[in-house]
């Protein structure tokens, strides 16, 4: 995407005055539109949509898998370690246990070609490759809200697997935001088969159910993720494409209901005063600790339709 | 199974270590250190002969060797661009940890490459170099801690940088952090590594005062998370002090 | 392989008898307590790793090598590695049995040049031998039975050395002009250089392994002057490496 | 300001408000009637006398549609003209696009078309005067006339063989657009008419590119030294600007977006009616899609009653 010179000065001047180039405030949001539970094939899904914007689906799929980084196979990492995916390969004597009884999600972020459109195929590359690893990492941790041990099956074997699909299917600015909110969407729709365990003379046998269902154990917990957007001196949220190009540097702030830090991300080619910063960072959790409570109070009326039958609408 | 390299058997495993009490640096870090405290620094330059500029860092026993090379005239698929593109490579030695690493680079040694990138990019003066790439290749030899080696990293590429003469805003430096309960301890080591809640890498321009880079992990109060990031904004100015000096002493 | 006793009873010569009866084939062996590659029953191939030596000419010790797998010398330069390794059994093995047919060491020696200044195989056979000198097992735990396949737990008992059987030295001579010999050539020399001969000797004076890499036939006559140059040299650097074990 | 809601059209059916396949409660603002809608496929005439055009086909002796549009007759020619297309040029266009690469002598512009535009270096007035000969030195500094991503409005004045179009800015009020952002919307909801180039009483100038650019920016005046103003023609210097100009610009800004999410025609009273509706309202209230349509809905009822009179 390209911008030019004068362009650029306009945005930028208007977000130092207060005034962006739609009439928003600095830490105005366009609207977002959500929907859950609309692919019936999925565990769960969610579709955020930035209005006439970026616009993302999520589905979930668990599935029963093998528990990774068992002590026999020699992939024990260190806890809290950046990467928390497979074969970090730090050893570490502590907890070795209890890594053996984790579930894990894993997430993946791709770009439909109606997105691909506006950017090149390079970025779009970057893009959904540093997202995935983003949302895979803040996922997988104890930060990340979910009950890795309540998706263990059999101790040491057997877990649930849950897969996160991301889908692009529009790109529209401040997109890591939206794939949040839907991810965030989608694991409060998830319903995981009941899975029953028996034990007889020390060996384990597990019995999923057909029609019994649970939530996913910690949902309410799983952070949003809120960008702030360095413009000239001043900072914005919520994006859109020609104010992305004008920022030289972003905070994205991930942040849970009970309004904690569960990770921090900067980008951009540019660079941040620290006062600068810690202004972004408490300005980015008090935003969203709000839109966590906000995007609950939208996914528990869903829940509240769906128990009364009330069908999603979909794409229709 | 690669077959350009003298494989081992196929099955072989790293003994476990000796049961030690556990690690506990909310009160007491296992080499006596202060919670705000670094470990003690040692640098060199220009080593690495056959490079433009290259730089060797020491951290307590981590040890990181950086080369760089260029500028290099890029290859021609994105040479229209009117600004360089720097290119870090993050690789660890096959010996540098516990279980040996592979040759080829794993997905934290990917990640750790962007990083690497994400946090000198916004110091080296790229729109001076058209059309070119510059290289930095870092080597971890010794790993006593993957965040703390990673900031080794960059205050080291950015050491190798300015003495390979590449044009730049100022010498970048990191420091890490991790989260013990309540406390913030600086630079963790391996071992503390392994308990940690969370972590802190920033990465940081000490004479401009501003930050290049910042990554987080774990749940942790914002009060507590600023903390972190003033700590090692503070920690970034004392390493720059020692880089500054090494790339004098020449 | 040594069959001979025991495919003396048949009409069929042992390669087709393979081939058309694997089982029985195996079978007559088994009844003579041997296996066909002469083993005893219960002894593991295993023991033939003594040490996996690989050498890595990374993109960051010169301009010249590109990152990605290795190319045609690093890897020419480590299968060398290994057959000079083995072949000259400098590691005791004894040394390297953790319990007896169930575990053994193994030595990953990776080999990383960090700055490529020419004749990277002197050096890396001198930090190959200095390192494994500097080699120290730590006493370990082996589990029994159903534990088998558990990693072995390091004891709290002293750690061991291994025992080298002999120490190697490698000499590198380029080939100038067909005739010259230019002992430990440069890296530019070497871009200039018609072939270039390592001789291995050990601190006996056993030529241990001669390597030439490609480049242009050298008579002889040229290699003998490589050996009785690289003698020359290698008592004085036996004696400065063996201090270094001390 | 942060709402999150479910999409206007999930709302509207779970409060029953909507009835099944009932959508459409979009505003019409152009001259409805006798409008002819055909899909691909679908027979238009069997009258053997009418001729074959854009976006139709014979089939036995039938005249058959290839795309889904309306039909357009002139005299004996029939076409489809397609409901969505891109931008198809016409020459005399007035056109706003973005220079997207720097060739020798020329620049590509992206003007939504099939392909690029071309704008050549002899197309444009150069600094100093149109009177000033060409030198070897204007090829060297063209990105100091148009870089990559600048906007720029421009009338069609040709065609290339391959069907691109030949831009040029040679007259005082085509060039560097400055001043204001950009709002997109179909080509097809603005007409080509007299007036590209209007001037609002708020103090806002509007460009109306025929191929959906509409670029909106603060009122400045054309007068004679700019002609000759060497700086100012190629300039990327702003105007500087009030905190209450620039709400003007976004109001309109919004407004021509609210006209073309709503499906209108764009044009000079539609722009009047619409910012005048929009005035109970504050900037940022008209990016909600319910005040959208209210605005929209009192500015077609407005024009209609404009169009009887």
């Amino acid at each position: 995407m390209l911008i030019g010179a004068s362009e650029r000065d306009f945005i930028t001047k208007g977000v130092e005055s207060g005034i962006r180039a739609d009439g928003r405030g600095p830490l105005d949001f366009r609207q977002f539109f959500l929907e859950t539970g609309m692919i019936t094939q999925a565990s769960g899904s969610c579709r955020a949509t930035i209005d006439f914007g970026t616009d993302v689906l999520a589905g979930v799929k668990v599935q029963v898998g093998d528990i990774e980084g068992r002590v026999d196979s020699d992939e024990a990492q260190a806890d809290g370690a950046m990467v928390e995916d497979a074969g970090a390969g730090d050893d570490a004597e502590t907890g070795a246990q209890s890594r053996g009884n984790v579930g894990r999600v894993v997430c993946t972020v791709e770009c439909s070609p109606a997105a691909k459109s506006v950017l090149d195929a390079r970025e779009v590359d970057d893009m959904c490759n540093e997202y995935s690893q983003i949302l895979t990492r803040t996922l997988n941790g104890p930060h990340g809200g979910l009950d890795l041990q309540k998706l263990c099956i059999i101790p040491g074997s057997t877990c649930w697997v849950v897969n996160v699909d991301v889908l692009i299917l529009d790109y529209g600015g401040n997109v890591l935001d939206t794939i949040f909110m839907a991810v965030r969407g989608a694991l409060h729709n998830t319903r995981l088969p009941k899975a029953t365990v028996e034990q007889t003379d020390g060996h384990f046998e597990f019995d999923i159910s057909d029609d019994e269902t649970e939530i996913l154990a910690g949902r309410e917990s799983v952070p949003v993720a809120m960008t702030l957007s360095k413009i000239g001196t001043s900072r914005i949220v919520d994006s859109t494409p020609l104010e992305a190009l004008c920022s030289a540097a972003q905070v994205t702030v991930f942040v849970n209901r009970a309004g904690n830090v569960c990770g921090l991300q900067k980008s951009g080619k540019g660079s941040l005063e620290p006062s600068i910063l810690i202004d972004m960072i408490e300005t980015g959790v008090k935003l969203g600790t709000e839109l966590a409570e906000k995007l609950d109070a939208v996914l528990d009326r869903e829940e509240r339709d769906r128990l009364s039958h009330i069908e999603p609408t979909g794409f229709r | 199974m690669d077959r350009k390299r003298i494989a081992g058997p196929e099955k072989s495993v790293v003994p476990l270590p000796a049961p030690a009490p556990p690690v506990n640096p909310q009160t007491a870090r296992p080499d006596k250190r202060r919670r705000d405290q670094i470990r003690s620094l040692y640098t060199k330059t220009g080593s690495v002969t056959q490079a433009n500029g290259s730089a060797y860092v020491e951290a307590g026993n981590i040890k990181v060797l950086c080369a760089v090379y260029g500028p290099r005239q890029s290859s021609s698929k994105n040479s229209s661009s009117n600004t360089g593109t720097l290119q870090c490579d993050f690789k660890y030695a096959p010996f540098s940890g516990g279980k040996r690493r592979g040759y080829a680079k794993d997905d934290q040694e990917k990640e750790f490459s962007l990083v690497l990138e994400q946090a000198l990019t916004p110091a080296v003066r790229l729109e001076q170099y058209p059309k070119s790439t510059i290289q930095a290749f870092v080597l971890v030899l010794e790993n006593d801690g993957s965040l703390a080696s990673l900031a080794a990293a960059i205050s080291c590429a950015a050491l190798a940088l300015a003495n390979a003469g590449i044009e730049m805003n100022d010498l970048v430096t990191a420091c890490a952090a991790g989260y013990f309960g309540s406390a913030v301890c600086l630079d963790p080591t391996l071992d503390e590594e392994a308990v940690q809640s969370g972590a802190v890498l920033l990465s940081y321009m000490p004479v401009l005062n501003e930050v290049t880079h910042l990554i987080q992990t774990g749940e942790i109060a914002p009060a507590q998370c600023v903390q972190a990031v003033e700590l090692c904004i503070g920690a970034c100015s004392q390493i720059h002090t020692v880089t500054q000096e090494a790339l004098l002493a020449e | 392989m040594s069959g001979d006793a025991a495919t003396g009873g048949f009409v069929l010569d042992p390669d087709t008898f393979k081939k058309i009866q694997p089982l029985e084939y195996h079978r007559r062996f088994l009844e003579q307590d041997v296996r066909a590659d002469g083993r005893p029953l219960r002894m593991f191939r295993a023991l033939e790793f003594r040490a996996v030596p690989n050498i890595d000419l990374p993109a960051l010790c010169s301009p010249q090598f590109r990152p990605g797998p290795p190319g045609e010398l690093t890897q020419s330069l480590s299968t060398f590695l290994e057959h000079i390794i083995s072949s000259g059994h400098i590691i005791d093995l004894d040394t390297l049995c953790v319990a007896s047919g169930r575990a053994v060491w193994v030595l990953y020696a990776d080999i990383i040049c960090l700055n490529y200044a020419g004749n990277v195989l002197d050096a890396a056979v001198a930090a190959l031998m200095a390192a494994l000198r500097n080699v120290r097992l730590p006493d370990v735990t082996v589990g029994e039975d159903a534990d088998a396949d558990a990693a072995p737990v390091i004891s709290g008992k002293p750690s061991k050395p291994i025992h080298l059987s002999r120490s190697l030295v490698s000499s590198t001579f380029g080939v100038f002009d067909k005739q010259l010999l230019l002992a430990d050539p440069t890296n530019e020399e070497e871009a200039l250089v018609s072939s270039s001969v390592s001789v291995v000797l050990d601190d006996k004076d056993v030529v241990c392994g001669v390597f030439k890499p490609g480049g242009a036939a050298a008579s002889k006559a040229l290699i003998d002057e490589c050996i009785a140059a690289a003698r020359e040299r290698t008592s004085r650097l036996v004696e400065a490496l063996g201090g270094l074990g001390k | 300001m942060l709402e999150i809601s479910l999409p206007p059209r999930a709302q509207a059916r779970r409060a029953g408000t909507a009835a099944d396949g009932d959508d459409d409660d979009d505003v019409d603002m152009g001259g409805a009637g006798d409008r002819q809608l055909v899909t691909p496929g679908e027979t238009i005439t069997t009258d053997p006398a009418f001729m074959r055009g854009h976006g139709t086909f014979t089939h036995e002796q039938a005249l058959v549609a290839s795309v889904a549009g309306v039909v357009e007759r002139v005299n004996k020619l029939v076409s489809v003209r397609p409901l969505k297309s891109r931008y198809n040029g016409e020459i005399g266009d007035v056109v706003v696009g973005r220079i997207t690469e720097l060739g020798p002598k020329r620049w590509k512009v992206d003007i939504k078309g099939r392909q690029d535009a071309v704008l050549l270096l002899s197309s444009i007035n150069l600094p100093g005067g149109v009177q000033r000969r060409k030198s070897e030195s204007d090829e060297l500094q063209m990105r100091s006339f148009f870089a990559e991503g600048d906007l720029v409005s421009a009338e069609v004045q040709s065609f290339f063989q391959d069907g691109g179009a030949s831009l040029q800015t040679r007259n005082i009020k085509y060039g560097k657009l400055r001043n204001g952002s950009l709002v997109m919307v179909h080509s097809a909801q603005i007409k080509r008419s007299k007036s590209h180039f209007i001037v609002l009483s708020c103090g806002v100038d509007v460009v109306l590119g025929v191929n959906g650019y509409v670029w909106v920016s603060k009122h400045v005046p054309i007068t004679p030294e700019m002609e000759s103003d060497p700086e100012g023609l190629y300039s990327n210097q702003n105007e500087p600007m009030t905190e209450s100009e620039r709400e003007t610009i976004a109001r309109v800004c919004n407004v021509i977006a609210a006209l073309g999410r709503q499906n209108c025609e764009i044009h000079e009273s539609a722009i009047v009616y619409a910012y005048d509706a929009s005035l109970d309202y504050a900037v940022k209230e008209l990016l909600k899609v319910p005040v959208q349509e209210a605005i929209v809905s009192q500015a077609s009822a407005l024009l209609r009653q404009a169009a009887t009179q």
